[in-house]
């Protein structure tokens, strides 16, 4: 393995283990804790106390810590002090719901935004080029949680031709499961699909005007292989990039989008269990969510490394 | 000789903000078959704009005028389709930059096997064969292993051989070669004009040559062109050129230039360089006089309110000049 | 001003600089209609209560959730506020936070990506794994924390987006310091006895300032967009104070009976940050003429 | 409220099993009788714990596996209960007095437990027999409790867990309950469904039909009123703002039911330091004089209030119970009047506008009532400030005593004894830190007296000193108003907001 | 004479290739610069002729060696140390376009040293920016231009009086002319000489152009993959190349006049510029040198001084024999005949 990839793995780490002490520091922060959460305004302080205690919420921050990592350690997430459920497995019922979201949106963002941008460039100042840009404009500028809401209003109110929530897991039902997706992938899809389109209408723009697509077209090349041969091939390997960085948009976009649509997934989950100051929780949902955005990267570099010679094969003359 | 291609009355200009540069204008040549025809001048004067227009690779900003012939077909009014058939095929190009004219995430057999599999017809594994071959030709050592690296691993002269096999694949009738070792050291250059002089001797190409080097010129070219913001203002065969060079301009390029050789042999006399004042216009819309006229030494006002037409001084040698003359510049900044 | 001799005649001719890019910009219409109506948004955002047919926390409860009609051009919420009255007075609070967070992320993200970009070595070790660490959080997240920690309020409702967009920044500074500190320019400084205070502020920092400026500009919408994705979830803007996030969030509840009340402010929250967006996309165009888009 | 008449109505045939999505408001934490805190979490509980007593239809409590109501001895130190006979677990071991023993003495002892206040004074617990349990109660009133049966008609402490499941799951029961029910736990499924199933070994088997519930958490409102209508749920409660809405496609049916508790404003008075310190009063024009507070409510406009802020869909009231309760009384709201207001702000030297700081929570209900009183009592010379934070930060701050005024929600019980901890002097849960021998001394009484009628009397009277205190201002009770699947028979809705399906049944 | 104006010893410069490997950009260079002489600098690209130069201003840190400038060290000075020392010595820069920064009005640019080096009060400092503008052919006028409003000669004309704004001992100057065109090259070459006999600085001037080098400079030292491989007069370089790869250098650069370029004989280089990670063990020319014997292959050459000519002329090859004569390399004809191009298909 490079060098490079073996450096990237360790800095992966140091920021997954910092992220845990930010989100331990972070939520102990916040005003109010699970005690007060559970026992509500009438919770006596010894109920309070009590509940205090079982959960080991008096320790000091780094005991605490300290206990969250062994067990992590061991593979044992902690229960959810609410529910009592395990963390691992609300995490496990939790993670395909966002994960099929963010791959859903993220297939109908690379559908939409990489023909889109990469048509544009290629017919600049054509009526595609603008809608292009009218595209990726609107998609930047639109609020998402109020574009879920236009079309629960006309898609599942006015028109009524889809479900506007229930969430049905692929497994239990899968033209149920795709049915509700639809709404929120276009919700969450269109700002992922904006960026795709712009960065790749740049990219596009920029290798059409490079040398080596002029050496293409030199050669003799018909225009539709220099296009997908030359200049396509190089705005992909830039456009992977891309993606990895929207990686992180589409899991806060997922807060919203799962909040509006009620899919039980990490962002739900996530929000909730702020308001509701389950500990245990919000460290699960933010340890894997900042692990898989780490972990994304990761992979997006080491394919990026792949898919890019110039990195790939190391050395050279010069 | 025959003749392969010709320019009639060339002229390109582009649209920019402030209004249309005239990139070239009326330039009228042509190359006879196993000829190395240079185009020297400037930055910035028209060369790679003229290679580039031949084979319909500007941008759609540009637009062209007058006529380019290859054999009997006028390329200017050929379909798109019809003139990517005759790229690669009949007329290739080498560009200047080795490093960014090669794609860099396709092995270099690759990229030349496209050009085979394009207009020869050939299949995946004929090409690639051939490429190597190429790759041998142009003296790559190890071709088949070399061949399956990536541009960034190679050297410049490497590149830039890959580049001419590239060129050669199809045995074009001419080459269009943009400055192809500018890039390079001039070890590497020696070698590089090798091969382009091979080429030639054996296959009986024509070549343009586009350089602002005089040694390159001196070294390889059988007539030369000089081109002085966009347009002709000189044209003879080389040893004529360098010899009696007629316009003020070309005098100043070749002043300009220190010879070693002279300096060794006239010792500490004249530690001085020719300079030429001023510097090269972007000129915006048609001329009407002389483009040189501002930093001219022999200017007159002739010069000034026309533009003198390009005449024949014999043996081929035509200048666009008023006055015309082999000379010494002023001193002076 | 420098106090240099020269720099005061120095003006005309940067001016002249300046004045072609203001002309090109001015003469792409997308950018120009943009930029009107974002002064346009600037322009009743400080004069609300001028502007306003309405008081935006007057209530009329004869005339609750009623339609667009003659006297309420836009409809009236659900205590019978005149709604254009309120989006009115929510462009205060929403472009507040919007270019607020905008400048304290550049604020916090500047110094810090200089340093990191400049110096290289620890600093820039620390500062890149705080980067990674953060941006590994979803902003959302991010945001919703520290408005949760800090309480609910305009002031830190901007001051979580603002944060939450400065690891981002960091990153772009960074890129730009380290790019500039290999400009030649910077060794001509070096070898002309400059000290490190003058490098990274005369020669360093205005050359990042084009890239700067555009992603001041970007940041807006997305701090508009923050802002009311902050208030929908009620951390933002408090009560009665209008936000386009606050009526977006309380038109939820209203969106079959009274859909107007979600429509006008999501449209509004879309246009600024449209236009934003475009403003952005003109000065790309002219402050980074080779920048393909 | 009930969904129908229990009698067939003509030409609806009934269908045996099926199944519901009912949907709920909150997450229900964890189902755990000792440990379980919130209202959701008994909705399910209810279905799958049976109590020892539950509250009958007239809100009073009756025996549920129980046979009578608790006996209590001459001296009230001893409480008999008696068992049914021939009950089991859903894991099919027995119910009898031991069980209810070992229920007893988790309830009591469990770390967290939200029940162990109930069994305060219960010093030993002893089984004669297999359907006889005895508890011995201690003599001095170390701290008030409230009466036995209605607290364990209406909270868990009722609630008889399976002692097989006990040992087996110890603290962690909650995962997978069992106990005596009609339903039997039947699983999570993904983070925000619960699904309970028809018990075979329940008593009463026969008399359930709907063979399989699941229950949705939906927190949002409008999204929870959508999916009913869309008929993703079957039965859920929808919130005022959506009634109309709902109602307007006119095919669900409703259930209504005015709730025990009242949306009232919580005035600090003496909580300035928090609960658990002592009282001090904090430095704010409520706190300084009663006539603020009169003017303040005098001020408000219920009636708009209720059909502005809730669509109607309340009962403007100045009692902390409501119509459900047999402590209900007909104690008319001042009509409200902005002039004497703004004479009693006069009177009492006040510089207006009097600031005041309202906090109330993020729901956009609490954010509407909020808004409307702060115009409404604008116009007398108040200028409140909303301060609204999420849930549990003004639970924090309540707690704390880090409020003025706080707008709120108390879901009381049948049991009048519940206001006591919001205005006893040495509750630890008196938010407005409302003190005085007077009122202590009566609602100490009404805790002791198992006579009904004198309770009314005491509670009256307590009451009547709150209202001139003004220490809570009551403003309503809101209706509950859940809509239904049509086809659903015989849900019952209870004045606490609960759903009952053991009598549910569908029909086509 | 009192002492070298620069003396540079041993110098080493190695950059990290980013996990690769070290690039050994300068290995183990020697050489002074005495008081007004000019003193070029050639060798193909990546040799390490800007390293050596950047080495010398310490805009990069050398691995190892020493520099002194006027007798002092400054091969370890801190930054803090060195400032007061950058009086003694300015760089003109290859690329005029990136070398002046872009926002700064060029008066300023050209004021930069004069400030930091305390030359004067404003005034003063004014009247030496005038001064030194007149100097380099530019008109006072222009002073308030930023970089982008002047041409390519103007702009290296900027950088030039920059570097000679504070009267600097020595001007290192890395291929000031290599990016600019042919006419405009000769007026900065022109500009560079007269201010260099007038001025009387020393300087290193870095370039790959044979031909102005020879023009420009008192000695010529030849550098290859980082090391220097010969150093003597110009007269003597050009006259009597001992080492091959100087030869080959030479006669490989095109002469502009074409009867006596197509007569030359060159020499032919096969093989490839050895990368700078990957040295080659012993002389880094044998993979290219056509006499190259087998202890060039093992061992390294010492840079040894041979007798004769103007001055000390030293090179490093194990091939020149005893008394300095060089080793004999055949040439090959500039008109290759049919043997170059073997042609296999067609
Ligand atoms: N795409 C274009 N758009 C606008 N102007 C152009 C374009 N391409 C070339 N030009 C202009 O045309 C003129 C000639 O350019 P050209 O590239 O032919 O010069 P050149 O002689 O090849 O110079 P160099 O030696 O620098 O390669 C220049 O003034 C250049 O600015
Ligand atoms: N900052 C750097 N980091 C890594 N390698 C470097 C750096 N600077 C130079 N090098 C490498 O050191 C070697 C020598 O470079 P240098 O720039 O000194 O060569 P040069 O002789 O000036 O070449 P040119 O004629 O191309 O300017 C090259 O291989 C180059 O890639
Ligand atoms: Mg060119
Ligand atoms: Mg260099």
């Amino acid at each position: 393995m490079p060098l490079f990839i073996l450096k990237r793995l360790r800095d992966s780490v140091i920021a997954l283990v910092l992220a845990t002490v930010l989100v331990f520091l972070g939520v102990r922060a916040l005003p109010g804790d699970i005690a007060t959460a559970m026992a509500g305004e009438e919770g006596s302080p010894e109920q309070l106390a009590a509940i205090r205690d079982r959960f080991g919420l008096d320790e000091p921050v780094y005991v605490q810590y300290f206990h969250w990592i062994s067990n992590m350690a061991r593979g044992d997430m902690g229960a959810s002090i609410r529910t009592g459920q395990p963390v691992s497995d609300l995490l496990s019922t939790a993670l395909p719901a966002t994960a099929e979201l963010a791959v859903l949106s993220l297939v109908l963002a690379l559908l939409i935004g990489i023909p889109l941008g990469a048509m544009a460039a290629v017919r600049r100042g054509r009526a595609v080029d603008h809608v292009s840009n009218g595209f990726s404009l609107v998609g930047l500028s639109i609020p998402n949680f109020w574009f879920g809401l236009v079309l629960i209003l006309i898609l599942s109110i006015g028109l009524g031709w889809l479900p506007s929530s229930g969430y049905r897991s692929f497994a239990e039902d899968p033209g149920a499961n795709l049915l509700r997706m639809v709404m929120p992938a276009m919700v969450l899809g269109i700002g992922v699909a904006a960026v795709l389109a712009r960065q790749m209408q740049a990219s596009m723009i920029e290798s059409l005007s490079t040398d080596y697509v002029r050496t293409a077209r030199a050669k003799g090349l018909r225009e539709p292989s220099v296009i997908v041969g030359h200049a396509l091939r190089n705005s992909l390997i830039t456009a992977v990039t891309i993606i990895g960085l929207q990686l992180g948009a589409l899991i806060s976009g997922a807060a919203v989008t799962e909040k509006i649509f009620v899919i039980p997934g990490l962002g739900k989950l996530a929000v909730d269990s702020v308001f509701q100051r389950d500990y245990p929780v919000i460290q699960g949902v933010v340890l894997v969510s900042a692990a898989g955005y780490i972990i994304v990267n990761f992979a997006v570099d080491a394919l990026y490394s792949v898919l890019n010679p110039r990195i790939r094969v190391a050395g050279g003359a010069r | 000789m025959t003749t392969i291609l010709e320019a009639d009355r060339l002229s390109v200009s582009f649209a920019g903000e402030r209004g249309r540069i005239q990139a070239v204008e009326e330039l009228s040549f042509s190359i006879a078959e196993s000829e190395v025809l240079a185009l020297v001048g400037e930055s910035g004067c028209g060369k790679s704009v003229t290679a580039l227009s031949i084979l319909g690779l500007l941008t759609s900003s540009a637009t062209t005028s007058g006529s380019v012939t290859l054999g009997d077909v006028d390329l200017f009014s050929l379909p798109p389709r019809e003139i990517a058939d005759i790229r690669g095929k009949q007329v290739s190009m080498i560009f200047q930059e080795p490093m960014t004219s090669l794609n860099p995430v396709l092995t270099v057999t690759r990229q030349i096997s496209e050009v085979l599999r394009r207009h020869e017809g050939l299949s995946r594994a004929g090409a690639r064969t051939r490429a190597v071959e190429l790759l041998e030709l142009v003296g790559i050592p190890d071709a088949g292993q070399r061949g399956e690296e990536y541009p960034h691993q190679m050297s410049g002269g490497m590149r830039q051989r890959v580049m001419i096999a590239m060129a050669i694949a199809c045995s074009p009738e001419l080459i269009l070669a943009d400055e192809p070792t500018t890039a390079l050291d001039v070890t590497v250059q020696a070698s590089v004009l090798d091969t382009l002089r091979g080429l030639r001797d054996r296959l009986g190409t024509s070549i343009l040559l586009i350089t602002h080097d005089l040694g390159v010129v001196a070294d390889i070219a059988d007539r030369v062109i000089v081109m002085y913001a966009g347009r002709q203002v000189e044209e003879a065969p080389v040893e004529q050129l360098f010899d009696r060079p007629q316009h003020p301009y070309t005098n100043g390029l070749l002043g300009a230039v220190p010879d070693p050789d002279q300096e060794v042999r006239s010792g500490e006399a004249e530690r001085r360089l020719r300079e030429i004042p001023g510097r090269v216009p972007v000129r915006l819309g048609p001329a009407t006089s002389c483009v040189f006229a501002d930093r001219c030494p022999r200017v007159t006002g002739e010069c000034r309110s026309s533009m003198p037409p390009l005449t024949s001084v014999g043996n081929g040698h035509r200048v666009a000049c008023f006055r015309p003359g082999t000379d010494v510049f002023e001193e002076g900044r | 001003m420098t106090g240099i001799a020269g720099v005061p005649a120095a003006v005309p001719a940067e001016r002249s600089g300046r004045r072609s890019i203001v002309f090109r910009f001015l003469r792409r219409p997308r950018a120009l209609v943009a930029c009107v109506i974002v002064l346009l948004f600037l322009i009743t955002a400080v004069f609300a209560p001028i502007i306003s047919p309405f008081d935006p926390s007057v209530n009329d409860f004869n005339a609750v959730r009623q339609a667009p009609s003659a006297t309420h051009l836009l409809g009236t919420d659900e205590l019978g506020r005149d709604l254009l009255s309120r989006i009115i007075h929510g462009s205060r609070a929403s472009l507040t936070a919007g270019v607020c967070a905008a400048l304290i992320a550049l604020v916090v993200a500047v110094p810090l990506g200089l340093v990191a970009g400049y110096y290289r070595g620890f600093a820039d070790t620390v500062i890149g794994r705080l980067v990674d660490t953060v941006l590994a959080f979803p902003f959302l997240i991010l945001a919703i924390g520290l408005a949760a920690v800090l309480g609910p309020s305009l002031l830190n409702a901007t001051i979580a987006i603002g944060v939450s967009h400065v690891p981002q920044l960091i990153r772009i500074v960074r890129g730009e310091v380290l790019a500039a500190r290999e400009e030649e320019y910077v060794a001509g400084a070096i070898a002309s006895g400059s000290r490190d205070r003058r490098i990274l502020f005369r020669h360093i920092l205005p050359n990042t300032t084009n890239t700067l400026l555009v992603q001041a500009t970007v940041v807006v919408p997305t701090a508009i967009l923050g802002e009311a994705a902050l208030s929908f979830l009620g951390l933002g803007v408090q009560p009665p104070t209008p936000s386009w996030g606050v009526l977006l969030s309380t038109a939820q509840s209203h969106l079959e009976q009274a859909p107007w009340l979600s429509i006008f402010p999501g449209l509004a929250v879309m246009l600024a940050a449209l236009s934003f967006n475009m403003v952005a996309d003109g000065l790309r165009d002219v402050l980074d003429p080779k920048g393909t888009r | 409220g009930t969904s129908e008449p229990a009698s067939e109505t003509a030409g609806e045939t009934p269908v045996k099993g099926g199944e519901l999505t009912v949907g709920l408001a909150a997450n229900p934490d964890v189902l755990d009788p000792s440990l379980a805190a919130g209202l959701e979490s008994r909705e399910v509980l209810t279905h799958i714990c049976e109590s020892l007593y539950t509250l009958g239809s007239d809100n009073k409590p009756k025996p549920q596996l129980a046979t009578d109501l608790p006996e209590w001895s001459k001296d009230g130190l001893k409480i008999t209960i008696r068992l049914r006979t021939g009950v089991k677990f859903n894991d099919g071991t027995p119910f009898d007095a031991e069980a209810v023993k070992t229920s007893f003495e988790r309830h009591m002892s469990v770390a967290g437990s939200q029940t162990a206040m109930h069994f305060d004074r219960v010093e030993k617990i002893s089984t004669p027999d297999d359907q006889t349990v005895v508890l011995d109660l201690a003599d001095e009133i170390a701290e008030p409790t409230t009466l036995f049966d209605y607290a364990l008609a209406e909270r868990q402490g009722g609630m008889i867990m399976s002692p097989a499941q006990l040992e087996k799951l110890g603290d962690k029961f909650g995962n997978e309950p069992v106990c005596v029910g009609p339903y039997k736990f039947g699983g999570y499924q993904g983070q925000d469904r619960i699904v309970i199933e028809k018990s075979d070994q329940y008593y009463d088997a026969d008399k359930i039909s709907i063979k399989r519930i699941t229950y949705q958490a939906i927190t949002d409102g409008a999204v929870r009123s959508a999916n009913l209508r869309s008929g993703e749920l079957d039965v859920a409660l929808v919130d005022a703002a959506d009634v109309d809405t709902v109602d307007s496609d006119g095919t669900l049916q409703k259930i209504d039911t005015q709730e025990f508790g009242y949306m009232g404003l919580t005035v600090n008075l003496n909580n300035a330091d928090g609960v658990d310190k002592p009282r001090r009063t904090p430095d704010t024009a409520m706190a300084s004089d009663p006539r603020l507070r009169e003017a303040f409510d005098l001020a408000i406009n219920r009636s708009a209030l209720v059909s502005v802020g809730m669509g109607g869909k309340a009962v403007a009231d100045c009692w902390p119970f409501s119509k459900q309760s047999p402590y209900y009384r007909n104690a008319p709201c001042p009509a409200p009047d902005i002039d004497r207001a703004k004479a009693l702000l006069t009177e009492a030297g006040a510089r207006t506008p009097v600031q005041v700081d309202l906090m109330t929570s993020t729901d956009s209900e609490s954010l509407r009532l909020g808004q409307l009183i702060q115009s409404m009592t604008a116009q007398a010379g108040f200028a409140v400030k909303l301060r609204s934070v999420e849930q549990v930060t003004a639970t924090e701050a309540a707690r704390k005593g880090d409020f003025d005024v706080l707008l709120r929600q108390a879901a009381l019980g049948a049991d009048p004894n519940r206001i006591q901890p919001l205005n006893y002097s040495k509750a630890d849960t008196n938010t407005s830190g409302n003190t005085g021998e007077e009122i202590d001394a009566l609602l100490e009484e009404g805790m002791t007296t198992t006579d009904e009628a004198r309770r009314v009397k005491v509670y009256q009277e307590a009451q009547d000193l709150v209202r001139e205190r003004r220490n809570i201002i009551y403003l309503f009770h809101r209706i509950h108003q859940v809509r239904a699947n049509p086809a659903v028979r015989g849900i019952v809705l209870q004045p606490d907001g609960l759903l009952r399906f053991a009598g549910a049944r569908l029909t086509k | 004479m009192t002492g070298p104006v620069l003396e540079v010893t041993n110098l080493v410069k190695h950059f990290p290739a980013g996990g690769r490997g070290t690039v050994h950009a300068v290995n183990d260079v020697s050489f002074t610069i005495g008081q007004g002489e000019v003193l070029g600098l050639v060798g193909e690209s990546g040799s390490g002729k800007s390293t050596v130069g950047r080495a010398i201003m310490r805009l990069v840190d050398p691995t190892a060696g020493s520099i002194k400038l006027l007798g002092t060290d400054i091969t370890t000075l801190s930054r803090a140390r060195m400032r007061p020392l950058r009086r003694q010595m300015h760089m003109v820069f290859q690329d005029p376009y990136s070398s002046l920064n872009p926002r700064i009005p060029i008066g300023e640019i050209v004021a930069e040293p004069l400030r930091q080096h305390r030359w004067g009060d404003r005034r003063q400092i004014d009247r030496r920016v005038a001064e030194v503008f007149d100097q380099c052919g530019l008109r006072t006028e222009l002073r308030h231009r930023f970089p982008h409003e002047l041409s390519g000669g103007q702009r290296q004309r900027v950088g030039i009086a920059r570097a000679l704004s504070v009267n600097p001992k020595l001007l290192i100057a890395d291929e000031p002319t290599s990016a600019l065109d042919v006419s405009v090259r000769a007026a900065i070459i022109n500009l560079l000489m007269d201010l260099q006999r007038d001025l009387g600085f020393s300087c290193l001037f870095i370039t790959h152009d044979l031909s102005a080098v020879r023009f420009i400079a008192d000695r010529i030292a030849v550098m290859y993959v980082g090391r220097l491989v010969e150093i003597g007069a110009g007269r003597d370089i050009f006259a009597d190349p001992k080492m091959p790869y100087t030869q080959a250098l030479l006669s490989a650069a095109p002469l502009p006049n074409p009867r006596r370029q197509r007569r030359r004989e060159r020499i032919l280089l096969g093989g490839e510029l050895p990368s700078a990670t990957r040295l080659p063990p012993g002389c880094a020319f044998h993979t290219r040198c056509p006499i190259a014997v087998g202890e060039c292959r093992t061992e390294q050459p010492e840079l040894v001084s041979y007798p004769g000519g103007e001055s000390a002329h030293a090179a490093a090859c194990r091939l020149i024999a005893q008394d300095g004569t060089a080793p004999h390399v055949a040439r090959g004809s500039n008109r290759p005949g049919p043997r170059t191009f073997p042609l296999s298909t067609t």
